[in-house]
């Protein structure tokens, strides 16, 4: 036993740095804020309603991707509640009737350097929406929104995994994931094609 | 697949050097169009942050051939051997090979100004100060191009933010190309004599490529080689010895061996004085 | 007893050192300076470098200039390790210790103020995550790092042979072990110094965009590269010789054997001379060559008055070829006027690199532009302050402490330089035999 | 940086340039690595008195590393490369096969009564052997052996100093550290062990410190001990070296009277910086 001991207290001292690094860490990191409204992405683009992702996320005239949609866009439908869910009261009473904009909290939004030019992506070279934002327009109820400390900015641009390392197509956002799929279509990149 | 994102175009620009009133609209616009802070007032001469900058030309003379002159004067995108991209330790300046655009990016940028001292154009420029704007500025933000912070360097992309935007409203439309007349410099467009002319240099059907070609262009320091890609035209001699000398772009001796120093002498000694020859042969 | 200064249990045996109350004495102006520098240094840091006197013209200033100097003139350090444990020379035993540490302070003192001239300091280690191998600052950056580590490294044996260190079991074995390795780390220093000192002279050499600093050269590595290497070794051993004089005349000591002076006089000598002629060399192809095919006679850049051909003169001919000649002189390089040359000698690197720097910059790229001028801003001048100081006073720590020269104690305990046997009875002029026992105390029967 | 990180390519420059990088760091890691473990190594082996002394001889003044058949006469001066051990030195085995030197004489049982043996007033008897660290060594008829501090060396410590004695059961090896001893407001000075061997009693002051040793090997382990005729040039050539410590520049008379020398040196010269006296008479740090 003794003669193990040191290689024991280095697997056990290895554990705790790893459980301090994979489970502790993020803890630390990133800061969890919860939407100002429950919203259901199924509900609208199910069987139910059917809709499509464009039907609320649209372009303007210029071609600029106009996010995610206003107040008005919501009460052309929810003038009053059509249902009897809480949150579509929530929705009615807290930001319809006053006609004050939700304070989403953009998963997806990238740093201020960051050029993303939509409609490149969607229109000419014909990605769909999920190849980067995941199952999300299917989604049932909207996920806590995680924010880094010190950068400010959404967690879904580093990945869910503290190392990075992306388990899904659309989990990372960062500079390389990016990069990585321009390559394999033989995009030529230079810094100015997706920075501002 | 997909490779034509753009098709390959080599930007450049003439400026129209006897044109040019020295009317500084170029440099306001260019700080509006790019979101540049407003140094302190300690800045004064040398640590402003002016992307195209109208320097005033003079030839030295006392009335009345006193003469004057305006040159603005921006990033020249040199297109060969770069000076500023070779030497940044960590890729925080880059040339595109689509479009000859030479690009910074001030969140890879380090500050180490080695780029700027290897510029010999000084148009590059050090964010002395943390950025300030006027009060309320900020909400007329240009939100295509993003503000830089204290510490780094910045230049002239040609608003490049404009191009993005002209790719991204031709993208909406089902183009991967832009027009011609879809992206355009601010300075262009504010310039109120038409003295600057921006457009692709390849391309023969332009009245840039004409421009170029004429006898009236030249390029500054073009004698570096480092193949600068804005042309300046004038048509005043004193203008164009003082700022050109008439040296082969090529920075070798064409034949390869020892370069002419006597042509080279006699050459500067005109460009100095031009009636020398004059006096010489009388 | 004598009464023996506090800390005396922490300095070597058998060797003198000033009492505690005077070392700090001498350590008090140091200290203040450091913290009159540091200030400058924060304002640097916290309001930006608006602080300095840079601007856009001039983007390097006094800060680059001397930390290549400093760079040139710590290259002892890797020089004299590589002679002693490459090439054997072991006469330069007497004084490696002290080069690692001038080395150290010297290229520590240098990042720091690298560090503070960045505008970005946190994002320093961009250049390791995404280098440009291309530029010749990344190699800069890359090889000063590692060699600042092998620094570092080779500090750590003189570290603990500090007397208190030594005494616990686990450093005396480590010192130990590192001490028989130490020819690797001399091998990789000596390999990495070969790298950053020619790609510090590269930095200015590959500006094609600056025709009074552009070189042509070899491969990717302009004639600068080459020539800041060989002048940094020249320098090098020149700045030891200096060092180690002020510390003997300091201390009122012998801290090395006069054969070291006359070795290290002789190795700069040789490599000065043979830097003097090749930088002549390459001066002659540059002003008829290289500089005429991009458009400039030799005559531009030296028209303005404060950069005339006199610093072109003076920094080949007064502070080059005068020291090295000075030095290859046997008997000029044993006497005083050694210390004359090796000083001679470290101005004319310094006066090299204010000119690849400085002038560099001030000469005016455009056609229309005039010299341009700067003067440091008292920001500027106390960071550096602040790094001599601290060099000082790590070097006096050391000096105290740790045996940085490790025959001192022979060589006191031995007047006469030239014989380290035991001296001979005849000159104790009380000879011991006999019953009795000199002049040793006795007590009556 | 690496392969996969957002602008690394596999083009020439990069692959020249990081590779001569990571070699280099890879050299100097693996060097660091190698050398941490091999001190590990060494303090297991408890090599670390080992190095010690190889260090601290190294540190000797040039003329307290003498050989000492160059001490004796027997030879030109000679400096001692081998940290006085004689038994693996060749000199010493020719000069002993030659006749030149005598070998070790075996030597009878019982300690000599303090002031016989007297050598320029100190009491240093002829039948002990002695380390040049200033110890004696006798062996007893059981074959176990004694060690104690010389007559100079406890004269140069001076009177009541304070002695860290091993605990029974040590073992100690030849040049390692014997015991400590401390006086007062003075750093503690190491004694070296005169010969190696496992503690099994020792003295305290009332019978003048010493050790007793039951040897590694009862045959061996003692050649480098002087001895004989050795003895008196050895104390001879260290008083000459006191008394250029004690008055370097020689002046004043002697006192060549055949008198005692003091019991406390320190005492009679407090000026003298002892700490260093110590480390030369102790051949320690």
């Amino acid at each position: 036993m003794s003669r193990h001991r040191g290689k024991l207290m280095f697997l056990g001292g290895l554990i705790a740095a790893l459980a301090v690094g994979w489970l502790g860490l993020p803890i630390v990191l990133y800061e969890t804020i919860d939407q100002p409204l429950q919203f259901s992405h199924a509900t609208h683009t199910g069987d139910l309603l059917g809709m499509d992702c464009e039907a609320c996320h649209t372009f303007d005239e210029a071609g600029r991707f106009c996010g995610v949609p206003g107040i008005a866009l919501c009460a052309t439908c929810h003038e009053e509640a059509l249902g009897d869910s809480p949150a579509e009261q929530h929705l009615v009473e807290a930001f319809i009737h006053p006609n004050l904009e939700i304070p989403w909290l953009v998963y997806a939004r990238q740093p201020d350097n960051v050029f993303f030019p939509h409609a490149a992506h969607t229109v000419l070279a014909e990605i769909s929406c999920e190849r980067c934002h995941g199952p999300h327009g299917h989604s049932d109820r909207l996920r806590p929104y995680q924010r880094n400390r010190i950068s400010g900015y959404s967690r879904d641009i580093w990945g869910s995994n503290i190392a990075g390392i992306a388990s899904a197509p659309w989990d990372g956002m960062k500079m390389g994931d990016c990069s990585r799929c321009h390559r394999q279509r033989g995009i030529v990149e230079s810094c100015q094609d997706c920075h501002k | 697949m997909s490779r034509n994102t753009t098709h390959r175009v080599r930007y450049g620009m003439a400026i129209d050097i006897d044109r040019c009133t020295g009317c500084g609209a170029c440099m306001v616009a260019c700080a509006v169009e790019n979101n540049v802070s407003v140094p302190p007032p300690p800045a004064g001469d040398r640590k402003g942050l002016t992307w195209i900058r109208v320097y005033r030309l003079h030839n030295e003379r006392p009335y009345p051939e006193s003469r004057t002159a305006y040159l603005p004067l921006l990033c020249q995108h040199c297109g060969h051997h770069t000076p500023c991209v070779s030497v940044c330790p960590q890729h925080a300046t880059d040339i595109d090979p689509e479009t000859g655009i030479v690009s910074q990016i001030p969140e890879r940028c380090l500050g180490c100004r080695y780029c700027m001292a290897a510029c010999p154009y000084h148009a590059r420029y050090f964010t002395w100060w943390d950025p300030v704007w006027p009060a309320g500025m900020e909400e007329i933000f240009n939100p295509d191009v993003s503000p830089r912070m204290r510490g780094v360097v910045e230049k002239c992309n040609f608003c490049h933010g404009r191009r993005q935007v002209a790719l991204q409203r031709a993208a909406a439309e089902g183009r991967r190309q832009i027009r011609d007349d879809e992206y355009r410099p601010a300075c262009l467009e504010a310039c109120p004599v038409g003295a600057i002319h921006f457009g692709n240099l390849d391309d023969p059907k332009q009245e840039l490529y004409d421009l170029v070609h004429g006898e009236r262009a030249f390029r500054l320091l073009e004698r570096l080689g480092t193949e600068p890609k804005i042309y300046y035209l004038s048509s005043q001699p004193w203008v164009r010895r003082l700022l050109h000398n008439g040296i082969p772009a090529s920075r070798r001796h064409p034949d390869g061996g020892r370069p002419d120093v006597a042509a080279l002498r006699h050459q500067q000694v005109l460009a100095r004085d031009p009636r020398a020859e004059e006096r010489r042969r009388s | 007893m004598k009464l023996a200064s506090p800390d005396r249990p922490l300095i070597m045996r058998g060797v003198e050192r000033t009492s505690l109350g005077r070392f700090l004495l001498w350590l008090v102006p140091w200290l203040a300076l450091l913290a009159f520098g540091l200030y400058g240094a924060y304002l640097c840091l916290a309001l930006g470098l608006n602080q300095t006197n840079l601007d856009n013209r001039f983007a390097f200033g006094l800060w680059i200039f001397l930390d290549l100097a400093v760079i040139a003139l710590g290259a002892g350090a890797f020089f004299t390790g590589f002679l002693l444990y490459i090439l054997r020379r072991e006469e330069l035993a007497d004084l490696i210790n002290s080069a690692v540490v001038v080395g150290f302070v010297c290229y520590s003192g240098a990042v720091v103020i690298l560090m503070i001239d960045v505008g970005q300091p946190l994002r320093a280690w961009f250049t390791f995550w995404h280098p440009n191998v291309h530029s010749m600052l990344t190699e800069v950056t890359f090889c000063i790092t590692c060699y600042l580590l092998v620094l570092f490294i080779e500090y750590i044996p003189i570290v603990l042979r500090n007397r208190r260190l030594r005494r616990i079991p686990a450093f005396l074995v480590f010192e130990f072990n590192l001490h028989k390795v130490m020819v690797v780390f001399a091998a990789v220093g000596t390999f990495l110094s070969f790298f950053h000192q020619g790609s510090l002279g590269g930095l200015y050499g590959v500006l094609q965009g600056r025709p009074f600093a552009f070189r042509e050269g070899f491969a990717i590595w302009p004639t600068t590269f080459f020539l800041f290497i060989l002048s940094a070794i020249a320098v090098g051993p020149a700045f030891l010789m200096l060092v180690t004089r002020l510390a003997e005349a300091l201390t009122r000591k012998r801290l090395v054997h006069p054969r070291v002076y006359t070795l290290l006089g002789r190795i700069s000598g040789w490599l000065l001379v043979s830097y003097v002629l090749l930088k002549s060399v390459d001066t002659l192809i540059w002003l008829n060559r290289t500089a005429p095919a991009v458009g400039f006679l030799g005559h531009d850049f030296y028209v303005h008055a404060a950069f005339g051909t006199w610093i072109l003169f003076a920094e080949i001919v007064l502070f080059g070829l005068a020291p090295a000649l000075m030095l290859l002189i046997p008997r000029v390089r044993q006497g005083r006027w050694a210390i004359v040359a090796a000083l001679l000698a470290c101005f004319g690197i310094a006066l090299n690199r204010f000119v690849m720097t400085i002038q560099t910059l001030s000469l005016p790229s455009l056609p229309f532009d005039k010299l341009l001028l700067y003067w440091p801003s008292w920001q500027e001048m106390a960071s550096f302050l602040a790094v001599i100081a601290y060099a000082v006073i790590l070097f006096s720590l050391s000096y105290r402490y740790l045996p940085l020269y490790p025959r001192e104690r022979e060589l006191q305990a031995d007047r006469d330089p030239d014989s380290v046997a035991p001296r001979a009875a005849s000159r104790t002029t009380l000879a011991v035999g006999g019953a009795g026992a000199g002049t040793l105390p006795t007590s009556r029967r | 940086m690496l392969p996969g990180i957002y602008e690394f390519q596999w083009t020439l420059g990069h692959l020249i340039f990081l590779g001569a990088f990571f070699t280099v760091l890879g050299i100097l890691v693996s060097v660091l690595f190698v050398s941490l473990r091999k001190s590990r190594i060494d303090l297991q082996g408890r090599r670390a008195e080992v190095i010690r002394w190889q260090q601290s001889f190294q540190q000797l003044p040039a003329d307290q590393r003498q050989c000492r058949h160059a001490l004796a006469g027997r030879t030109q001066p000679r400096v001692c490369q081998r940290g006085f051990a004689c038994g693996e030195c060749p000199f010493h085995a020719r000069l002993l096969a030659s006749g030149t030197a005598p070998r070790t004489a075996l030597f009878g049982e019982g300690s000599c009564p303090a002031g016989s043996g007297d050598l320029f007033g100190f009491a240093m008897p002829a039948s002990r052997l002695y380390h040049r660290g200033h110890t004696w060594v006798e062996q007893r008829a059981d074959g176990t052996l004694v060690a104690g501090l010389d007559d100079l060396g406890s004269r140069l410590i001076g009177a009541a100093p304070q002695v860290e004695l091993p605990a029974i059961g040590t073992e100690i090896s030849a040049q390692g550290t014997g015991w400590q001893i401390c006086r007062a407001g003075a750093d503690p000075v190491h004694v070296l062990a005169p010969v190696s061997g496992t503690v099994i009693a020792t003295g305290g002051p009332e019978k003048g410190w010493y050790l007793r040793l039951q040897p590694v090997r009862i045959d061996a382990g003692l050649e480098h001990l002087l001895h004989g005729e050795e003895i008196r040039p050895w104390v001879q050539a260290e008083l000459q070296r006191l008394q250029r410590r004690l008055s370097p520049e020689c002046l004043g008379p002697s006192l060549a009277d055949g008198g005692l020398p003091v019991a406390d040196f320190p005492a009679a010269y407090p000026g003298v910086d002892w700490d260093t006296v110590w480390s030369e008479t102790f051949l320690t740090d």
